[in-house]
């Protein structure tokens, strides 16, 4: 029972790794929660946004977790 | 048709541009951009990551905008991830076109949106130490031209 | 330094430009555009006349306008004439810059130019039979864009 | 003594051939003045430039012509 969380960018630096397995948790809230407060914290920035198994999440969306999900942290893409 | 490739190698721009207008004769006109890492910004690497998930289906939905904007005989949109050395190609877009007009448009449009929009995050080496890039306002002017 | 050439046999694109790209390894961004004579309009051949002391002078002169008015790394303009089959290159236009902009602007008004300024007299061969081409409207509206 | 005329794009096609030589004559009007009357009203037209030896001519320029010369008939270029 395992989430896959993606980090892109500058928060792979924050994680110390480029993804990382962590134990199911049913919800956004409840993954960030149990993180480092640091990560968590960076993970909670304003323009960071979410894709869960690949599917970007409206600023709005709560989705219940289950078992295999992959969640990815997205901040703004470098451009230039 | 549009051809969209994400690479993890290097490629050949020549080689690539040559196929590209080799298959549309019927095209007036190429335009193409082409972005390498810059020799002499004492950068010694470049590396672009990208999510598998969202970055190919995004440059898919990006050719296939620019195909419904522009009257277009073929694009080609070519970007590499991983680390590139100076020197190295980064991206290579090529519209082929009846009219000239549409081709520079279309190209022009295509590389704004590529950069600002690409799910490809990016650092530098310099000094030997890695650094993440942050988002450049003049890319979202870039976007701006285009209503 | 720009290269300006007036061609009278086939030439390769793809090789003058990678040559053109490796020349500039400082440029971050390189913006070709390639006319080609088109397959599939019934059109047999294409015979594009100069006349020797304007020609050439006149695209040297237009190099060094687009070079003034844009910060470029490079500048390259080929132009064929003689008789061209369908497929054949006609024209190449590449400018190399730091700035991504520049080219596409470099290469978008020096092709705009060469088309209606240049001394290029061009007829088509079709059923067997060669009519000159007059000048196109189109072509004054593409200049009056650049103010 | 001789001038040449060099015809390009369609005056070519009026003019039977891309140059001729013709004899020195003194002014580009006694040029015109020599040559068939078909000819010499193509190259007459309004949008028809002149270059003696590769130098364009401005509208009111009227150039003493002399031994040697090349006197060359430009019609609007193609474009497109």
């Amino acid at each position: 029972m395992a989430l896959t969380l993606v980090f892109l960018g500058r928060l792979e630096d924050v994680a110390g790794g480029g993804s990382r397995a962590i134990p199911l948790a049913s919800s956004i809230d409840a993954v960030l929660g149990a993180l480092e407060p640091e990560l968590a914290s960076a993970l909670r920035g304003a323009r960071v946004k979410l894709a869960v198994n690949g599917i970007l999440l409206q600023d709005t969306d709560a989705p219940v977790l289950k078992d295999g999900d992959e969640i990815a942290f997205l901040p703004p893409v470098s451009g230039g | 048709m549009s051809q969209v490739r994400l690479l993890t190698a290097p490629f050949d721009p020549a080689r690539e541009l040559a196929a590209f207008t080799a298959a549309h004769p019927e095209a007036g006109g190429v335009v193409s951009f082409l972005g390498q890492v810059r020799v002499g910004d004492g950068v010694e690497a470049l590396e672009l990551k990208h999510y598998e998930p969202l970055t190919l289906p995004a440059m898919k939905d990006l050719a296939s905008r620019v195909r419904g904007r522009w009257d277009l005989d073929g694009l080609l949109l070519v970007h590499r991830s991983g680390v590139m050395a100076p020197g190295e190609p980064i991206v290579l877009v090529a519209a082929a076109a009846r009219h000239r007009r549409d081709a520079f448009a279309a190209a022009d449009y295509a590389m704004d949106h590529l950069k600002s929009e690409s799910w490809f995050w990016k650092r530098e080496k310099a000094g030997g130490e890695w650094r993440w890039i942050e988002p450049r306002d003049q890319d979202f002017e870039d976007i701006a031209r285009w209503g």
